[in-house]
């Protein structure tokens, strides 16, 4: 018996079927599916679904409430009408992302922790940027900078909640307190998503570039998530009243300026997310209540305001207000369905904008914040205005700019036909959606105050668009006395508008591409790509740290026993000759000498082995030093004759500098070395074992061959690679030019390359 | 280098360079000597002749591949000389160790399996340095 | 007394062996690397679950014991890294056979490959620290020999680089086992760690501990050592930058923290500030460089810097929490990077270029190299529900528990830059519209089998990441216990 | 005046290392062999308490001998010694064949 089937997981199991299905089955999987898991939410009671104990935290999938529930509703019946309305779409791979997307969404929605929260959201974040990207070529870039602000705000949000986490213990998701480093950046990152300013710029940069269909679903999901996040976990939090407020005056201010016809729009999702937040900041009953009917509401005529601005760019392929005009002839049921989405956002009565966006009014009122309601009640004008009014102007209306269309696909309808029936039936009987509402409702929409207020600011908007329009064309003679208030207030938004849109393009192109070139002067100068320059790194960090950490530590060496003269004559003259073939190695400006002194170097080491009475190594270095030298001087034929160099004197002081510390602190060590022979060695265990376990009376071989055998194996090992790698490096590309040829063929080499590809082969023959 | 002189003392030195190397492989375990020390003097023989003669000699580029098989094999000798250790019931490179009565000398040699470690050692350092210095002299 | 152990270490050179005597039989020698590779796995598994069982295992070669002979020690750290190195080194070795053409350079590839994975099995294994300086010696002689075996001119330069670094730290290296051996009279690990430990104020100890971290942090790549690997990570053959980039240097990062959590456990707090340091450091230049490369690879390369730098702040944190969160990063980065790098190849094969600009339209062309690269992408960027989302969230949560606040914030400034880097190439070689020149060729199959494996293993491990960090949990505790170590290889004492 | 061993071991590293920041190719090589000879004197040296017998043993007893293991570490030392600087050779030879310079200062094609 399964107790509880997670919508998400119908999500993602559409997603992983899409690939293998076509035609009516695909229509069917695409619809059918979204629309199972909106009826499966209705059959599970509430309660926690899905509860697992991962690396000691209680993960819960599936929290079922009332909150969780209603926007669940909302989101599957978003998906059904989405796929409606993109049936038509022939990449799959949009659909599979849509259905991701939502799937996330649903996720996080039902999380009851803030593990599996970020985990969805990060889906989210990362199937949505897709729907972006299908937007074609000219969306990459927006695409991108959308992923960076989405995962900058991942990152907070994992921060916060790994700090939250810390503090409190336990990462169940309820109320959190807007307080600690915890608590606002988990807040932060829930308003990322919900583009509260100043975050927001990801919205309208990539939003508008979209595909069309792919746009339905982005402005349904992330936003209305950032919604339910925050009602969950910061309602009442008064920092967001105000922050509600300002989306919502800030997004209707630049929604009016607006010509991108779906850049308009995008600007209006702040605008009317800025209700939801603000309620959500009220944090009365009430004003949840509201937040949360319009929320559902919102998600609804705004995808059908985006469905119809898609079906226009969809038919005409033009994106700007001042392109388009007169298409209501052309596209009437198109242009029908979207004043049903512009009447509904402006709250027009019995329809679902006028039972939400009041009741967010309403709470406020009745909280006691009058300025909140004065100014959101601005800002509804302003929705109005902007959508009901001047869009379908510009779009439908207005001058007929001749433009050849026709209503959209079938599919297209259907979907906008939908979403505009659910918007009227909302709109009509409100306790549909009433009844779905986190707390009881005792609100009644239309009361004759209510109805009144809407009707007087809604006339009033219009009539001010009556005025405002005149501005619009500038042929037609309009008088001084009325308009100059509108014309100064255009004049000042435009000024107030460049400066912001300066501030954002600084934040995100110039930002990345700075980044990258000074990431590339950086990277250039510390890997410059002179060996030299990596080895003097190398070479002096690792003697530096090393006097310096053992000089922290204080050095013990003690000098008298150092100045014992236990030195033979033999010893002394091994070391000073060793010494001076060092040198004389360095010095010699002949690279024979040089080489020879090398070997005398290795030919004294060896007598030195002597005296340290070890006859073995002695004889191996004489042997090692003799074939060294001559594979040397064999190899002197294929090295270039001249050996002595020209160094700048700075370079060559470099060089000195370094060596003399590398001298100085290797002598330091080996006097450390020689001071501290703390304990016995294991020598008199081999000495002791080696005749008797051994049966070998030359203990150093016998220490090889049994006690350290297994270096040996490997060591000789290492012989035979080494010997290996010398047989690749010369034997096995002697016919290069023929590799290089067939690459270059390929096209795939540099003019350069493929020039002196040829004259190698032809020097080969 | 190739004079009649240095050709000479090849020719006497080489062999007993040779034979001594064996002598220093077989009594590695009891004197100073052992595998690495007989291989690289053999070898050392081996490079005088080189020295001397040039690569006519022993006609070494066509042998290079014996000598590649000489240290495989001299490889295959030790590893399966370690394995053998693991296979008789102890662990890798377990060594054994047998007391043989030499037939003339009169003598009780101690044969370990280490000697025969050893000369997979001998083999591969042979068969390293020769190969070395057959790809150097074949680049001409 | 088990050979289970010394298992890993045996197939592999045996077998390396083999394939140097089956020089003239190519077939012969497909045989015996698909037998031998595969065991490996199952013996690396079977170990693994055996250590996990039984506890710290060890083998005494030669049947010498401790401390006199040398010591082969499982621990579960030991067993993780064997298992992560059988699993990319089964793939880039299938790899290679559609990547080498040609006979001849198959016959010298495989044995030196399997020489390689001897030398790193052996240096996980290795209880001694004079032969972890051999196994060293052949994992490194091996990477040297396969980097310029192509002989193409990068690969010259970069080996020749990568080698002259190498060896100076390998004199180094020699000098740090011989002051360790005068100071305590011992080579083993274990017996070191007992012998050191009433003396660990001492002077010698400390200059002997920071060669090592410098030794160490050349494999490792840690950031002054880090000038060799972007070089040789891009010039490498592919299959071979997927195994530098997947657990070759991870060595030197394994090295680090045996040495520190056995021999110098009590100098953990002297060296904590400078480990974190240098940790951060190279986690900001690594994604500096990354941002600023055109040359996939390159990227790449860059990127393994700057994710080695989180591995070490982990590490560096000294805490079991960062220790298990460092030990998960360095599986799933394994997997991830090397998936990673093997897609790039397969760019290689097909335009004979890395550079990002010869690139584009792979949604297109083929769909499956897209995914697989976006799921390396997804999971490198730690973006749930890849294994790479648990890797970095355990490593910031370790890192909030120690509150090493400053190592915290560096990451995420990092992490950041790490997800525009990444998403920036996927974007340019996936999305962007077709590059110039010829149409491109759909990339073979047989290259994409291996890679999609190890991206399907990366979303395994992020669904299954509540086992493996379980297991990796178990590995911090008994780091963090060096006394069972001891124990298992010294006998009761 | 033991102090002559370390300052022969510091000759040795640091003559190795200026050698190895110079230009030519060669002198890298050198350079890389005198440290290499550094190293294995340090080794071997640390074995080193005072003058001693050849450890091979007689028939008396087990006294007196020096330490045989560094001996041992040092042979393997040497010998892989010898396998890196032969293969640092060939890949000088290359690299000039190659990258048709054996001045280290202009090897220069991969940056940033």
């Amino acid at each position: 018996m399964i107790e509880w089937i997670h919508p998400a997981l119908v999500f993602f199991a559409t997603a992983a079927l899409v690939p293998f299905v076509k035609g009516k089955g695909k229509s069917i999987l695409l619809i059918g599916f979204p629309a199972l898991a909106f009826f499966s939410l209705m059959l599970f009671p509430d309660g926690n679904y899905g509860v697992f104990t991962i690396g000691g935290f209680e993960v819960v999938f599936g929290r079922v409430d009332k909150l969780s529930r209603v926007f669940a509703y909302v989101f599957t019946l978003m998906g059904s009408v989405g796929m409606v309305y993109a049936l038509h779409v022939k990449q799959k791979g949009q659909h599979i992302a849509a259905l991701i997307y939502g799937g996330g969404a649903l996720g996080s929605i039902f999380a009851g922790d803030l593990l599996s929260l970020f985990v969805f959201w990060e889906i989210m974040a990362f199937s949505s940027v897709f729907l972006v990207w299908y937007g074609g070529e000219k969306s990459w870039a927006n695409g991108l900078r959308y992923l960076m602000v989405h995962t900058f705000g991942g990152l907070c949000l994992l921060g916060g909640i790994v700090i939250f986490a810390g503090q409190t213990g336990s990462i169940a998701f309820n109320a959190i307190p807007a307080s600690g480093l915890g608590g606002w950046l988990i807040l932060i990152g829930f308003l990322i998503n919900a583009g509260a300013p100043p975050l927001h710029a990801w919205l309208p940069d990539a939003y508008p570039v979209g595909s069309i269909t792919g746009t339905i679903f982005l402005s349904s999901f992330t936003t209305k998530t950032a919604v339910y996040v925050l009602a969950r976990g910061f309602a009442g939090t008064e920092v967001l009243m105000w922050v509600g407020v300002i989306m919502a005056l800030y997004g209707v201010v630049y929604a009016m300026l607006e010509n991108n016809i779906r850049k308009l729009l995008a600007y209006h999702i702040i605008s009317q997310v800025g209700f939801m937040v603000a309620g959500i900041g009220v944090g009365t009953e009430l004003a949840i209540n509201g937040a949360v009917a319009h929320a559902f509401a919102h998600i609804l005529y705004k995808a059908l305001l985006m469905m119809g601005m898609g079906s226009v760019i969809f038919m005409t392929g033009k994106r700007k207000g001042t392109e388009l005009g007169g298409l209501y002839r052309t596209m009437p049921l198109t242009f029908g369905l979207f004043m049903v989405g512009g009447f509904s956002i402006s709250g027009v009565p019995f329809l679902s904008g006028f039972i939400s966006k009041s009741m967010v009014i309403s709470g406020a009122a009745a909280a006691h914040y009058p300025f909140v309601v004065l100014l959101l009640t601005l800002a509804a004008a302003g929705t109005f205005l902007s959508t009901t009014l001047k869009l379908p102007y510009a779009v439908f209306m207005g001058e007929d700019k001749g433009i050849k269309a026709a209503d959209p696909p079938g599919n297209m309808l259907l979907g906008m036909g939908l979403a505009a029936f659910i918007c009227i039936l909302l709109g009509v009987m409100p306790n549909l959606l009433y009844q779905l509402l986190p707390f009881p409702v005792d609100y009644h929409p239309y009361t004759a105050e209510h109805l009144l207020g809407s009707f007087q600011l809604l006339l009033a908007t219009l009539l001010g668009f009556t005025l405002f329009l005149y501005k619009l064309h500038p042929e037609n003679t309009i008088s001084v006395d009325t308009d100059w208030v509108y014309r100064k207030g255009v004049v000042w938004f435009q000024q107030l508008k460049n400066p912001l849109q300066g501030i954002k393009v600084l934040r995100y192109k110039d930002f990345l591409q700075g980044l990258t070139l000074f990431s590339r002067q950086v990277s250039q100068r510390i890997q410059s790509g002179y060996l030299k320059h990596a080895l003097v790194m190398i070479i002096s960090f690792v003697m530096l740290s090393t006097l310096l950490f053992s000089l922290f530590k204080g050095w013990t060496l003690s000098l008298d026993s150092l100045m014992q003269t236990d030195l033979t004559l033999s010893q002394l003259l091994v070391f000073v000759l060793i010494i001076s073939s060092t040198l004389a190695t360095v010095l010699f400006k002949s690279r024979i000498a040089a080489v020879l002194s090398l070997g005398m170097t290795g030919f004294f080491v060896a007598f030195f082995y002597v005296l340290m009475g070890a006859p073995d190594l002695a004889l191996t270095q004489y042997l090692v030093e003799a074939v060294s030298v001559i594979l040397i001087l064999l190899a002197f034929y294929y090295l270039p004759a001249y050996f002595e160099e020209k160094t700048a004197p700075a370079s060559k002081m470099t060089d000195i500098a370094v060596s003399l510390l590398v001298g100085i602190v290797m002598t330091f060590y080996m006097l450390m070395v020689m001071d501290s022979h703390l304990t016995k060695s294991i020598a008199s265990y081999y000495l002791e074992m080696s005749e008797k376990l051994a049966g070998g009376r030359n203990v150093v071989n016998v220490v090889i061959v049994d006690f350290r055998g297994f270096d040996t194996m490997f060591e000789i090992a290492v012989f035979s690679i080494a010997a290996l790698g010398i047989f690749g490096m010369l034997k096995l590309n002697k016919k290069k030019a023929p590799i290089q040829r067939e690459a270059a063929l390929n096209g795939s080499l540099k003019r350069e390359q493929i020039e002196e590809a040829v004259q190698r082969e032809v020097t080969s023959k | 280098m190739t004079s009649l002189i240095f050709k000479s003392i090849t020719k006497t030195v080489s062999p007993i360079l040779m034979i001594f190397s064996l002598y220093l492989l077989l009594r590695g375990h009891q004197m100073p000597g052992g595998g690495f020390i007989a291989g690289l003097m053999t070898s050392a023989g081996l490079v005088l002749i080189y020295l001397a003669y040039g690569c006519d000699f022993f006609d070494w580029h066509k042998r290079s591949r014996f000598f590649y098989y000489l240290f495989s094999g001299g490889l295959a000798l030790s590893f399966l000389t370690g394995l053998a250790g693991l296979f008789i019931g102890g662990t890798f490179l377990k060594s054994g160790v047998a007391h043989v009565e030499m037939p003339f000398i009169h003598e009780s040699w101690e044969f370990a399996s280490a000697g025969i470690f050893d000369i997979g050692v001998y083999l591969v350092v042979c068969g390293v340095c020769v190969s070395l210095m057959t790809l150097l002299g074949e680049e001409e | 007394m088990t050979h289970l152990l010394v298992l890993p270490i045996l197939i592999p050179l045996g077998t390396a062996i083999v394939l140097l005597l089956l020089r003239a039989n190519p077939m012969g020698r497909r045989i015996v690397i698909g037998i031998s590779g595969l065991s490996i796995l199952v013996a690396d598994i079977v170990l693994l679950t055996s250590i996990y069982q039984k506890g710290i295992h060890s083998y005494q070669v030669g049947g010498w014991s401790a401390p006199f002979g040398i010591v082969m020690v499982g621990d579960l750290l030991s067993g993780i890294m064997l298992v992560l190195a059988s699993v990319i080194s089964l793939s880039a070795l299938s790899y290679s056979f559609g990547y080498l053409k040609k006979e001849a350079q198959q016959a010298l590839f495989h044995p030196l490959f399997f020489f390689m994975w001897a030398g790193t099995n052996g240096a996980f294994l290795t209880g001694d620290i004079f032969n972890l300086f051999v196994m060293f010696e052949v994992m490194l002689m091996s990477i040297y020999a396969l980097l310029v075996m192509l002989g193409e001119k990068k690969q010259i330069e970069a080996g020749f680089k990568l080698i002259s670094m190498g060896l100076f730290t390998s004199a180094l290296f020699l000098a740090a086992a011989g002051g360790i051996y005068a100071f305590a009279g011992t080579l083993n690990m274990a017996d070191l760690a007992l012998k050191i430990k009433p003396h660990v104020d001492h002077p010698l100890v400390s200059a002997i501990a920071m060669m090592f971290i410098g030794v160490f942090g050349l494999k490792a790549a840690m950031m002054p050592f880090h000038f060799w690997l972007p070089d040789v990570h891009s010039a490498a053959p592919t299959p071979i930058s997927a195994m530098l980039s997947g657990i070759l240097i991870k060595v030197g990062v394994y090295a680090i923290i045996r040495v520190f959590c056995l021999i110098f456990v009590d100098l953990q707090g002297y060296f904590q500030g400078f480990i974190l340091t240098m940790a951060c450091i190279t986690m900001f230049v690594g994604a500096l460089g990354a941002v600023a490369q055109t040359d996939i690879k390159r990227l790449l390369a860059y990127s393994s810097v700057s994710q080695i730098g989180y591995i070490l702040m982990g590490v560096g944190f000294f805490t079991v929490g960062g220790m298990s969160a460092a030990l998960f990063y360095i599986i799933s980065h394994g997997v991830i990077k090397s998936s990673l790098f093997l897609a790039a190849g397969i760019l290689k094969k097909m335009r004979g270029s890395t550079e990002m600009s010869d690139h584009g339209d792979m949604i297109n062309t083929s769909p499956a190299f897209t995914t697989i690269f976006f799921i390396g992408v997804i999971s490198l960027g730690g973006i749930p529900p890849s294994g790479g989302f648990f890797m970095k969230f355990q490593l910031i949560k370790a890192g909030l528990d120690g509150a090493f606040y400053i190592p915290v914030i560096v990451a995420f400034m990092v992490s950041l830059m790490t997800l525009f880097y990444l998403f920036r190439s996927w974007q340019k070689i996936c999305l962007s519209g077709p590059p110039q020149g010829n149409p491109l060729a759909r990339p073979s199959v047989k290259l994409l089998i291996p890679v999609g494996i190890l991206a399907m293993l990366c979303l395994v491990l992020g669904l299954a990441a509540s086992p493996v960090s379980g297991l990796t949990q178990a590995a911090a505790e008994q780091l963090f216990s060096p006394e069972l170590y001891i124990r298992a290889v010294m006998g009761a004492m | 005046m033991k102090l002559l061993l370390p300052v022969v071991i510091g000759v040795l590293f640091g003559g190795g290392t200026y050698l190895m920041l110079k230009k030519n190719i060669l002198k890298l090589v050198l350079g890389l062999g005198l440290i290499s000879h550094g190293a294995n004197v340090l080794l071997i040296s640390s074995g080193w308490i005072g003058a001693g017998a050849v450890p091979i043993l007689g028939q008396d007893g087990t006294e007196g001998f020096v330490d045989p293991v560094p001996q041992a570490l040092v042979l393997t030392a040497i010998v892989i010694g010898f396998a890196a600087l032969a293969f640092l050779l060939v890949l000088a030879i290359r690299v000039y064949r190659d990258l048709k310079t054996a001045d280290i200062s202009e090897i220069r094609g991969q940056r940033g």
